[in-house]
């Protein structure tokens, strides 16, 4: 199985790290893992999105074309991606900023709230956190929750402090779509 | 109703700014455009466009245009006016761009006395690149290469380009500004158009030095920028007029 | 730190070079480089190593070449514009004899072009982009463990042929995070006794120079650096290959595209195709000969690069046309889908298939 | 009667118009333009006296002042 | 001025720019290419052109850029580690489609190497020194009076595609005095629609750039220029040809050691030998159809240049190696002469006859 | 009777000096060798060749030499001295060589504060390629690019380098200095030497600058030359001490 | 019939516009003509030489390394090019200044003493023009004397005062040889 | 006594040292040295008074003064 993923938003919502964080818990699960940033115009003021791929088999070119999951932080986002999204793929949608709905039939749609989830748990900024956990849980879990709990220790191994809220955020996010 | 008290100048396209909120590569546009507004020489002006943040002058920039490459403007420029010796030729360059890469070009653009006019965008930094250090960059500033602070022992203290170049006998007017308040952004449109009105009149070489923030790479707010280039950069690099070499 | 990282293809470089005991890094920021030097810059002061902001790219190579002939292990980096403002140093280097290590992470071109991935500067690297005949090693990984592999090997390579080394890969690569293990090796430093490091215990000054006023000694000269490269052609070819043994159609490709043309090669295979992948890991030099013995064992060739064709000459050379060479290039930071080559190969053993 | 007029979509929402202004009288919406910034805009025209300030302080050009 | 004149190979080519309405030169001084600039300097000023001394050579080319950008004709020179150094601002001149002059009186290299004779750029000029995918026209001269017929037909190349060209001599062609007719022809400025010059009675500003963000639009870009490239190689492919129809082996050489292969090849006709000359004009566009012709009709090539064999892969690739590639070469500065060619011719033929 | 009032420095080989009859480069040579010799660190020291007619220091030097390419000595020097931070490392460059096109460098390696030391030959002309005008060329010289004299409006007015240097913060000493007589050649070597002592004592960039003569591309007799130097260029780049930014 | 020469001296003797003369003449007659510099390292201070070439058919190589005819102004050009001679040969020495004979007898030398016939014609400097007189009148006239004469007209038509004394300088030149 | 030594093959007659010398005991010889340059000598080594002013105008090393 090979998880082809785009994960897009402004710049400052934190894709790019939620993006790491997916890979390196892949990384500690074993698999063929690939995180690339867009790093183009779009990066300054514009969107920022990064493909992140998690497979069994050895990566070919790390930059998605034709995803099998998309993670929309915003509108903008929504619109460019929307059409990358291959047959059956899964679609995490940020409802607390994208007001619209996809008109695609051959995918899932999941809307997740997720700044309003994050303020909720007193931090806006965890609003990533929130859709990284949703999508792991959309997607019947490519890597096991614990394992980007691990990764995110490793990453931010100098800020212990924010660990256990970020946790509750990733949580959050899988049980929006667990129910 | 219909008339304005303030209104875009013709010398803007209508393209929205690619810069980061709070940015004052904006402002300096603003009033170079203004400037060239007030002295009627939209259509005989060559900007020439660096390569830093400002790299999309040419989309902002409502004349004609020529990107150059990095650090070498006035080269291009000289090129350009050569050709061209009745137009109003003006490069627009960062710190990087100037004081870095293009330092040897705009010394001997100084020192031909070239007819044109340099407009120097010294915000500390490496805005385009992602925030590295700079010949500008304050000591102990943290940028992305200089992660501890910028250490004197092993890079060196900042390069003062307008202080240097006023030694060069074919610099006409060298001045540093600053658009951190209303009053400093009269005075530096000011400077900005006796540049331009120098070059025209046949003077020779003119810098006009512009203190700016880079909220981005800074790691601050628009206001905190502001705040910080008044407290730090403004401190190490004085304001006025540095060399005016006219009988005038 | 055998442990396994996440790193990006630019700071694996970074470490790796700190592994080979470089202790010297001379650079100026470009896009999409730019993390290598960020890396250095953290790096270095922790481990007494000198990091170095250049005011430019040509400042930084002739900085290299400073310290490469006062002995140090010494590397730079940039992307395309940055090295051909490097040609001049890079000339220098190699007619003095420097081992150094130049990393060119491509972007799009020509001119300011773009910021995106390519591999339009394969000219500049294997042919030389300076003036007079010289050769740099020239060594392309495809993926982020390579990247930091063959940077140690460069730096091997630079001391083995007092020659410089140019580690070229792409935007991507540069910027993609992947698993990389970084293994420590014990670095020996070797001792240099040409270098120009003040005189000390010897007596006959060291120079370091290209000058050759006298055009017989300047030929000397240039036979001497003759010998070695062939002397590097016979021992440094580099490449792998991937079922090419009983390919009709064998793909060549190098750095990111070739792993995009891997994935093109299996989705072939499974339509049952018979298709291999041969990947010059060495642009310079390019592993020619092995090339032409599969020329004669296969039906025909693919060459696909992010240009508009430039290796696909020195598949030609080395395949002396004997066998059809097609071509798919993308431009521009543009990247080929798997499934564009994918196309492309069975557009050429249709064709094939048809003429059968 | 003086009138500052935003071009919303234009605005970062910098905040530097709203320091720039003698009359306290522009503010940060809360609402997101399309940019997903916080836009500018004045919350009492009335109370504009023209002096243009806001404007010469805009980075990104978003007002013009209407007489 | 139709009168013949006793002129150096770089004076020439200064007076035949001025004939071709040249008025804008910018260049810095380096052996053995400085004549032609000082011939500027003394020129130029009498007939109100522009000479300019730049502070370097990458401040020439900029120079260059920025005059050709408002539309001048304009030229620069230097010799080979000053064209090194040009190499980021040639490729912006054809990233941006600049028309422009750009003149290598080549010397030995690589390094300071010397300011003798040499053809070692010769990849340099036609595979592009700098980044990205881009094609000089390169033109070749062999004599002085060629040095100002191809100058003139530079000019007209360089605006007819908007490209940039490059002539590419040696330090012999550039140093020796040959008798020279340059005669006087009306020069029509052409109208460069797209100059930055000021707006004017234009409403739209006219934008120099080499930079697409977006990869889509500069690959658009780049497909563009290779269609442009693919254009010239059909159109503008020049050669020379001597006793070729009937020779069963050709010797490939250009410029200078051109003229030392044809002596070569009378002293062997005069034994009887069929040898024949084949003379690349446009290095590139390389004559590669012809040369294929060729291939099909004599036995063998032998190609002679002042390099370790460059040009040799050029004809390698056009003759699709159906026949030998012999080569010769010499390196550093040195010449070969006449009967050292000689001897190579025989000792291939000899060879042939053996093997009959 | 053996012994020697006035001998051949351990500092330079036997090598015959290539120059053309009276040049001043020989001279410069000389008292470098010399200083080198009476600081004792011959066998510590590395000089960076330029391109200009010293191309050839590293026949003349009898101590490890690197030769740089053209203009840029300084960034070469710093590579070396990075690497050997204990060793004396001087750069030997011309006017075209250092203020043309190696300009930028030379400002940098000031702005770093660069502990090396930099021996700059000002003869007003490119001497190696045949007598090309230079930066440092005087109004209305004639050279072979300036046939009709350097023309001001065209191509200009001289780069004073030791003026434009002591603006720099990192620079800790810069004299200029001549070797037309006893008394100037006597202020030249302390000059020279206190640059090489600064550097031992790892303080920052020192430069010296060498008016010098070029007899045969000014078309003079040494002699001549000698008095053409006094009598043009002197009033031109006045001698002295330009700063000396020690507490001492 | 191919003429090729080297013309050495120091520099200052004068070799260069010797050639130039020789070569401007030989274009005037209408032959094929040649002149290349040496521009060596030997320039500064050193010697100096030059390859001139006059031939019926057209020109290959346009430096001379078998040559026909050499001119030795001083005695490290007669060392350097006495070995370029080929077998019956003309070697022209400047006796003035070069006390040595050669020792190959299958050349024919010309003892010319130029500085010394030019110093009786009052410029020492013109040593250059007798020897090129020499030169010609020793190879049986290449060109028309009064052809070298048109060419010093165009090349010095700036210094109109020189022509008749170096006229002499020629003309002493080639009487020394035709005796 | 002092005496000036002339290396005189690497002289190359600039005539600088002639005029350094306040003795003017320095001239310049009839004869080229093989370098073809009329060499420097000391025309009366009894006057040398040793100040070694020759040996440092020379700009070719060629005098080593002896005492
Ligand atoms: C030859 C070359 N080197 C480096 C770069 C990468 N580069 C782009 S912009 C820039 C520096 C920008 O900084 P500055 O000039 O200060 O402008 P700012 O973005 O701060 O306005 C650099 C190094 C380049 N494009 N070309
Ligand atoms: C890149 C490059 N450009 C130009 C040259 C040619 N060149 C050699 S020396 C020189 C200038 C020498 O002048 P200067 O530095 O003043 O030294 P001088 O000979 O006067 O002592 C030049 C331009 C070169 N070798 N390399
Ligand atoms: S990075 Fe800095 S300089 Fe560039 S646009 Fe942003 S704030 Fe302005
Ligand atoms: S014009 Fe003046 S008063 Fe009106 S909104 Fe702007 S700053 Fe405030
Ligand atoms: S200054 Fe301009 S961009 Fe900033 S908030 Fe005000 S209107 Fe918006
Ligand atoms: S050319 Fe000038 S600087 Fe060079 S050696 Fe001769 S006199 Fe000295
Ligand atoms: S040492 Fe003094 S006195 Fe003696 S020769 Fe030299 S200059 Fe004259
Ligand atoms: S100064 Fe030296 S080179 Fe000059 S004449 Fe005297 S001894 Fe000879
Ligand atoms: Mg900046
Ligand atoms: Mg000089």
């Amino acid at each position: 199985m090979t998880h082809e993923m785009i994960l897009a938003g402004f710049g400052g919502q934190g894709v790019m790290v939620m993006g790491q964080l997916l890979t390196y818990a892949g990384m500690l699960e074993g698999a063929h893992v690939s995180w690339i940033p867009s790093y183009g115009p779009e990066m300054r003021g514009g969107t920022a999105n990064c493909s992140v791929i998690i497979s069994q088999e050895p990566i070919g070119s790390p930059i998605v074309t034709e995803a099998t999951a998309v993670v929309a932080m915003n509108l903008p986002s929504f619109e460019k991606f929307e059409s990358s999204l291959s047959s059956g793929g899964i679609l995490v949608l940020n409802s607390s900023l994208i007001d619209r709905q996809s008109k695609r039939d051959d995918i899932k749609t999941y809307n997740v709230p997720a700044n309003e989830i994050a303020n909720s748990l007193g931090d806006a900024r965890m609003a990533n956190m929130v859709a990284l956990g949703a999508l792991n849980a959309a997607l019947g879990y490519i890597v096991d929750t614990s394992r980007i709990m691990e990764a995110f220790k490793k990453i931010f191994a100098k800020k212990p402090g924010i660990i256990a809220s970020n946790e509750l955020a990733i949580l959050a996010g899988v049980k929006h779509i667990t129910g | 109703m219909n008339s304005k008290l303030y209104a875009r100048s013709e010398s803007l396209t209508d393209a929205p700014f690619h810069y980061c909120p709070g940015c004052q590569h904006g402002i300096v546009h603003r009033i170079i455009a203004e400037v060239i507004d007030e002295l009627g020489v939209r259509k005989q002006t060559i900007g020439i466009a660096p390569v830093g943040c400002s790299v999309l002058a040419y989309e902002y920039f409502n004349f004609d245009i020529v990107q150059a490459s990095h650090g070498r403007a006035p080269a291009v420029a000289t090129g350009v006016k050569r050709v061209c010796p009745d137009s109003t030729v003006f490069t627009y360059q960062g710190d990087g761009d100037l004081a870095s890469i293009g330092c040897a070009e705009v010394v001997h653009a100084a020192a031909r006395g070239e007819r044109i006019t340099t407009i120097f965008i010294n915000n500390a930094i490496y805005g385009m690149t992602g925030g590295q250090m700079a010949p500008t960059t304050l000591v102990d500033q943290v940028t992305t290469t200089s992660p501890y602070g910028r250490n004197v022992n092993q890079a060196g203290t900042p390069l003062c380009i307008s202080e240097m170049l006023s030694t060069i006998q074919g610099a006409r007017f060298i001045a540093r500004v600053a658009v951190n308040n209303p009053s400093n952004m009269a005075k530096a449109k000011a400077a900005i158009k006796k540049a331009f009105q120098l070059q025209n009149s046949g003077e020779g070489f003119c810098l006009v030095e512009v203190l700016s923030t880079c909220p981005t790479n800074w790691g601050m707010t628009p206001l905190e920028a502001v705040k910080w280039l008044e407290t730090n950069m403004i401190p190490q690099y004085p304001l006025g007029v540095f060399k005016d070499a006219g009988g005038e | 730190m055998s442990e396994t990282r996440l790193m990006k293809g630019n700071e694996a470089i970074g470490e790796a070079a700190i592994v080979a005991g470089c202790r010297y890094y001379f650079g100026y920021p470009i896009t999409p480089q730019t993390e290598l030097m960020e890396y250095m810059a953290k790096r270095m002061p922790q481990i007494e190593g000198v990091f170095l902001q250049a005011e430019s790219e040509i400042a930084a190579i002739n900085m290299v070449y400073g310290a490469a002939g006062a002995g140090a292990r010494v590397m730079t980096s940039s992307s395309s514009p940055g090295i051909s403002l490097k040609a001049e140093g890079i000339s220098y280097c190699a007619g003095a004899e420097l081992p150094c290590v130049i990393v060119n992470i491509m972007r799009g071109g020509p001119g300011l072009g773009s910021i995106q991935p390519s591999q339009a500067d394969y000219f500049q690297a294997t042919k030389g982009g300076g003036h007079g005949d010289y050769r740099n090693i020239v060594l392309a990984p495809n993926s982020v463990q390579e990247m930091a592999d063959l940077t140690m090997l460069s730096f091997d390579l630079a001391d083995t042929y007092r020659n410089p080394v140019m580690l070229l890969g792409d935007g991507a690569l540069g910027q993609m995070m992947e698993p990389v293990n970084l293994e420590e090796r014990p670095f020996v430093p070797q001792e240099k006794s040409w270098a120009a490091n003040g005189l000390g215990k010897r007596t006959k000054p060291n120079i370091i120079n290209s000058l050759y006023l006298k055009p017989e000694q300047l030929e000397a000269h240039n036979i001497h650096l003759q010998n070695k490269y062939q002397r590097i052609i016979k021992q440094e070819c580099r490449w792998e290959e991937f079922s090419v043994e009983d390919a009709e159609l064998i793909v060549v490709s190098y750095g990111i595209t070739s792993r995009i043309a891997r994935s093109a090669i299996e989705m072939a295979k499974r339509d049952g195709l018979k298709v291999g992948l041969f990947r010059p890991i060495s642009l310079w030099p390019f592993p020619s000969e092995r090339l032409l013995t599969l020329a004669k064992q296969t039906r025909a060739f693919l060459v696909t690069e992010l240009s508009a064709g430039q290796m696909i000459e020195d598949v030609r050379l080395a395949t002396r046309q004997i066998k059809p060479v097609h071509f798919y290039g993308r431009m521009g930071g543009m990247m080929p889908s798997s499934r564009e080559i994918y196309n492309q190969i069975n557009l050429i053993v249709r064709e094939k298939e048809a003429v059968k | 009667m003086p009138r500052p007029v935003f071009n919303q979509e234009r605005c970062k929402g910098c905040g530097l118009c709203v320091v720039a202004c003698k009359k306290n009288i522009i503010v940060i919406s809360d609402s997101l333009n399309s940019k997903g910034y916080h836009s500018a805009t004045c919350s009492d025209e009335s109370a504009c006296i023209g002096c243009i300030m806001c404007a010469k302080a805009c980075p990104d050009v978003v007002i013009e002042i209407y007489k």
